[in-house]
């Protein structure tokens, strides 16, 4: 086992449990890890936004393909610095100004290109279907997307959910009746998204406990489970001694 | 100086909008080319605002130690861990591995960023065993709706539960399918109007909050 | 307070003690509940299976340590079912990140199987180019790889004996976290070279690879820490992602368990007051 | 493959003088509301020589530079034939003399214009007839004003019929005309919300009741008769994101609020513009509530831009300064559950809007309100009563009125079209339709 990897593994398995023992309490291990992760963090960004923009987008095409176009956004995010300067403030808006504006132009007709068109495109859907003889039917099997009881049940989705949000209108009469059979549409979905959520979140608890598992190995000095060891006898320690304070 | 202050930035904004708007019925190259450079642009402007918030971000943590507020030291463990990263990123010229051998920025990334990360997607796991504990409670017939369905979805997408109950994973697939379809389509189609109406009252200059200061 | 109130306010610290020992004690001792197995999954066992013996069999390492959970499992999985079957096993990765995690899945399954570095496996590690390094690979192997990850010559290794380029390679596997990963070796080295190209991925992105697979661009796919499990359940040795599975069913069932629990001490309470909310 | 198609080309000189001619299909018939130009088309395929009595060269060949692309394509139709079936296949083939190579084979009955989903205002042939795209990649090359000459052959077994090739130069287009619908619905919602802000400008505009808002003053006050600080998050999304400006909206009207009673508010920010942007809505939010010896430069505060990093730092901050109010507004991602477990453990009442629908139903089950999807741009109109906004409410209600009466017109439609077995209701059902 090279070095570097024995070092990793207690290195990876000890945060891993630091950050674990937030579930118990807050308390100084915690801490410790989440300032090192916010430290880490914002220093692998800042590393990260350097190589690729000051020196793969700026640097090398600016200096080395001489495109000198590339001083405009150079100039603009100058502008953003203005800020600090309280008589050119203003000046750091001309660098808001352009991020969002071409944003504003970019979304217009994306957005209705893929969240309205497109959604609208699919759920106007015929609601029979030609059989096989070529006369009319109405399919009902409720495991084919396609079929035409799970279009109608789609729309029926689509138009009373739509219902709900409308602000404008008192919610009384029909528009009430349509409104909350939309709001137990929303209630259902919110349930179902949560216990497919819980699927992916338990995979990842699976996949650290998983690797704790593997740095447990004798190969790894049994890294895991010695940290283990250190982590709750320092939470023990931290525990009393804050008790004697309180007390004290 | 007041249209430099006031208009020019809308101004600005005006016109990158509808130059962007425009840009997407047009398929000639010379289109393409303008949303890849000004999307390069983009780039380089964001990573100037990240000065922003690490100045912001050194100044919180200054002012905590300065003043030595509770928990000062664990400041110097963010300092640390920033510059740390920084020197060793730095070091490596930005690259997590040479010749396929990891450096030691990305021996940082993989021992350190990797697990805290994923430990703390990993606490989600617990959290949301309290959450539904704490909250999946019959209390109206909305509350009901919304537990029974979360707990047929989640017999259905494990073989313990296709293996009680056979029917679970086809019914939690009809539910994602179609009801939750049918549900996220609307809030799509609502929340995009609104984004679309947002986005032409920041292009005509009606919207200004973005700018800072509300109204002026 | 009555049982049932104090039960609805339970320490949530109790809750969580309960996940973690329903994730922690299948995945030490797992029971391996059945596991139905996708069509999807079948094949790329299958057609590993109906390899002869001394076959080439190339698996593409595409994962950094962030898609480890799912990807390291399928890794496992297809390595022993390669190495049980005593084919040649080609290592590689497109993702830079990923060479460390690569070598040492590959090198910790041919010691646990006694294979041989050189003889009966290589692992090629990584070179740059993506696309490119695929088309070199197409052409000549060892233009694309001189020398392996421990720095031997890659033309006087046993392994690779009569293997000039991709078209001698049996059978291609990515196992992916993103791009690099399948539709890159389809689109630069199945369409052109003529393997065949069997995948594996995250759960994430599955849904849009298996447009992929209906279209035949790829014969099976492995989707995430599930897939492992079935691969597993395929080749009968139930390791990680069985557990893992076994894990998943428990950590579901606790919360049902848990859900139930608090919505009877809720309507107990509810019963016993009336029809005031007892929040 | 390559050697089979030489021995193939060697052949077809035989073949193609032993043809005799044949009729048009019975396909051509059916759509015979061709343009003019298909006509002429037509008529030239008619006099030309040479047709089998099995197999006739394709007709009506027409290449064509692909309309609305961004260049290196070309067009190919041609009509539908009474052999197309599965058995029977066409090539297309690029190049003239020994350069011809063959570029495509597919079977007689696919490749279809209906299938290639073109609007009715754009198509360039009748729906009964053949279309194939040539595009530059995959081994193709094509050069934008250069010319090419392309053909279409037919095969069955070894019969083969090929139509004379044509001439034609690719070209960039500065229009997509396909998505002249997605235009015209920008300049219609654009005039609706236009015209709703300046009839709101003019006369009250009903909104109805918005029931998380109240709970908004009673979080507030319940932080100051508790003495302890209000958290307020504005979510992951930078300044354009719409969720964001309306937390910032909100912000500045809860900020006020709380300048009011003096209370104590800490904003962490992820994203450094929208940071500096709250700031001065701070600021501006405790002058208008005449306390600005109140206001605090560092309330608003920047963490940083990672997730998670961020998530751990702000629930550090609730565990350890208890705020007894916690507002998420804006958009979120997985980090949604920390924070909102974590603010219930503390105690504090929680209220949330968000716009990120797959966060939704944690926030639903873990928060005492919720503000679902568009509620929340509501809600900072109905807080400000403000003109634009409310107006821009107004509008929106419109878009979706509009929306649900293309759903319930189109269902119609595309029913009676299957019933009917016709094409009509395209002319409408195409207009709400997708296309690149």
């Amino acid at each position: 086992m090279p070095f570097e990897m024995l070092l990793g593994a207690w290195v990876a398995a000890g945060l891993t449990l630091f950050i674990f023992t937030f579930l118990y309490k807050d308390n100084p291990l915690f801490k410790l890890a989440e300032h090192l992760y916010v430290g880490i963090s914002v220093g692998y960004t800042i590393v990260k936004v350097y190589d690729t923009v000051i020196i793969r987008l700026l640097y090398e095409p600016m200096v080395k393909q001489g495109d000198w176009s590339l001083l405009v956004p150079l100039g603009i995010g100058m502008l953003m610095l203005a800020r600090y300067f309280p008589k050119i403030t203003w000046l750091s808006r001309i660098a808001f100004a352009f991020i969002v504006g071409v944003g504003s132009g970019l979304a217009i007709p994306r957005i209705i290109s893929s969240y309205i068109l497109k959604q609208v495109e699919d759920t106007v859907r015929p609601l029979v279907s030609l059989a096989a003889e070529g006369g009319p039917t109405f399919t009902y099997n409720l495991l084919d997307p396609a079929s035409n009881l799970n279009a109608l049940v789609l729309l029926i989705g689509v138009v009373s959910v739509l219902f709900y949000f409308f602000f404008s209108i008192e919610h009384k009469g029909p528009v009430r009746v349509a409104a909350h059979t939309g709001i137990l549409f929303l209630m259902i979905s919110f349930g179902a998204a949560f216990g497919y959520t819980v699927m992916a979140r338990m995979s990842l608890l699976i996949g650290r406990l998983t690797d704790l598992i593997e740095f447990a190995d004798p190969q790894y000095g049994r890294a895991s489970l010695w940290l283990l060891l250190a982590t709750v006898a320092t939470l023990i320690v931290w525990s009393v001694r804050r008790g004697e304070q309180k007390e004290g | 100086m007041i249209f430099l202050r006031r208009q020019l930035p809308l101004l600005i904004t005006f016109v990158m909008g509808l130059v962007f708007a425009a840009q997407y019925y047009v398929p000639h190259p010379a289109s393409e080319q303008l949303l890849t450079t000004v999307n390069k642009w983009i780039q380089i402007i964001g990573g100037f605002a990240l000065v922003l918030g690490v100045t912001s971000l050194f100044h919180l943590h200054a002012v905590k130690i300065r003043r030595k507020e509770a928990g000062w030291g664990y400041s110097f463990v963010l300092y640390a861990g920033l510059l740390g990263t920084i020197a060793v990123g730095l070091w490596a010229n930005g690259k997590e591995a040479v010749n396929g051998a990891l450096t030691a920025f990305g021996w940082m990334y993989s021992y350190m960023m990797v697990p805290l990360q994923g430990t703390m997607f990993a606490i989600l796991a617990f959290f949301i065993a309290s959450a539904a504990y704490r909250s999946f409670r019959a209390r109206s017939r909305e509350a009901a709706v919304l537990l029974v369905a979360a707990v047929i979805v989640m017999m259905g997408r494990v073989p313990l539960g296709e293996y009680l109950v056979p029917i679970s994973g086809d019914f939690s697939q009809w539910i994602l399918n179609v009801l939750n379809t049918s549900v996220r389509r609307a809030i799509l189609i609502g929340i995009s109007l609104g984004a679309v109406a947002l986005s032409l009252k920041i292009i005509f200059g009606i919207e200004r909050a973005y700018l800072g200061g509300g109204k002026e | 307070m009555t049982f049932a109130e104090r039960m609805l306010h339970i320490d949530r610290r109790i809750i969580f003690l309960v996940i973690g020992v329903c994730t922690l004690v299948p995945l030490l001792y797992p029971v391996g509940l059945a596991i139905k197995v996708s069509p999807e999954v079948r094949s790329v066992h299958d057609h590993i299976e109906s390899l002869p013996e001394g076959s080439v069999f190339l698996l593409s390492l595409d994962f950094d340590p962030a898609s480890k959970p799912e990807l390291y499992p399928q890794a496992v999985a297809l390595l022993r079912h390669a190495f049980q079957k005593n084919l040649r096993v080609i290592g590689m990765t497109l993702w830079v990140t990923g060479a460390g995690m690569a070598d040492q899945v590959i090198t910790q399954m041919a010691r646990d199987l006694g294979k041989e570095n050189g003889k009966d496996y290589v692992f090629l590690g990584w070179s740059p180019g993506v696309g490119s390094l695929i088309i070199t690979m197409g052409q000549d192997l060892y233009k694309a790889f001189p020398s392996d990850y421990y720095n031997q010559p890659t033309k006087e290794l046993a392994v690779l004996k009569g293997v000039q380029n991709l078209r001698d390679v049996n059978y291609v596997v990515s196992l992916a976290a993103g791009t690099a990963g399948i539709e890159t070796w389809y689109v630069f080295g199945k369409d052109k070279y003529k393997f065949e190209l069997g995948g594996g991925c995250t759960g994430v992105i599955a849904p849009g690879l298996y447009p992929l697979l209906r279209s035949g661009q790829i014969n099976g796919l492995i989707g995430g820490l599930r897939g492992a499990a079935e691969y597993e359940v395929l080749i009968g040795k139930k390791g990680r992602a069985v557990a893992g599975m076994d894990a998943q069913s428990a950590t579901h069932f606790a919360i049902i368990v848990l859900v139930i629990l608090c919505n009877v001490f809720y309507l107990s309470i509810r019963a016993s007051r009336g029809k005031a909310d007892p929040r | 493959m390559g050697k089979s198609q030489k021995t193939r080309e060697l052949w077809s000189p035989f073949r193609y003088a032993l043809r005799i001619t044949r009729p048009p299909s019975r396909g051509f018939r059916r759509t015979g509301h061709a343009s003019l130009l298909t006509g002429l088309l037509f008529l030239l395929a008619w006099a030309a020589p040479a047709m089998a009595a099995e197999l006739s060269a394709p007709h009506d060949v027409r290449v064509i530079d692909t309309p609305s692309d961004s260049g290196g394509g070309l067009t190919i139709l041609w009509s539908k034939a009474d052999y197309d079936g599965p058995d029977v296949r066409y090539q297309i083939l690029m190049g003239e003399g020994a350069e011809k190579k063959m570029v495509a084979e597919f079977p007689a009955n696919s490749h279809y214009v209906r299938d290639a989903k073109f609007p009715w205002w754009t198509r360039p042939a009748p729906r009964g007839f053949h279309q194939y795209d040539i595009k530059t990649g995959k081994g193709i090359e094509l050069k934008d004003g250069t010319a090419y000459a392309v053909s279409v052959a037919v095969r069955r077994g070894d019969e083969r019929a090929e139509a004379p090739a044509v001439q034609v130069v690719p070209e960039p287009n500065w229009v997509n005309w396909n998505q002249m619908n997605n235009l015209l619905l920008v300049l219609l919602f654009g005039a609706v919300v236009f015209g709703s802000i300046r009839a709101a400008k003019r006369r009250e505009i009903f909104l109805r009741r918005i029931p998380g808002l109240d709970a908004v003053d009673e979080a507030i006050g319940r932080a100051t008769e508790l003495g302890k600080p209000i958290l307020y998050l504005t979510g992951a999304g930078d300044m354009s994101e719409p969720a964001t400006i309306a937390a910032a909206v909100i912000l500045g009207r809860v900020a006020k609020r709380v300048a009011a009673y003096e209370t104590d508010l800490m904003v962490p920010h992820r994203d450094p513009i929208v940071m500096a942007v709250c700031q001065e809505i701070t600021k501006q939010s405790y002058l208008e509530a005449a306390k600005p010896d109140a206001f605090k430069e560092d309330s608003n505060f920047f963490i940083t831009t990672d997730q998670f990093s961020y998530t751990a730092a702000v629930d550090g901050i609730m565990l350890r300064r208890k705020p007894a109010a916690n507002f998420f507004m804006g958009s979120y991602f997985a980090e949604s559950l920390l924070l909102t477990e974590t603010g219930a453990s503390t105690g504090a009442i929680q209220i949330a809007g968000t716009d990120s629908d797959h966060q939704l139903p944690f926030f639903v089950t873990t928060c005492d309100y919720t503000l679902i999807g568009e509620e929340l741009y509501a809600a900072s109109a109905y807080l400000s009563r403000e003109p634009v906004q409310v107006g821009t409410l107004r509008g929106q209600d419109m878009g979706k009125g509009f929306i649900l009466a293309v759903l319930a017109l189109g269902t119609v439609l595309a029913t009676v079209g299957v019933l009917f077995g016709t094409d009509l209701p395209l002319i409408i059902l195409d207009l709400f339709k997708d296309l690149k």
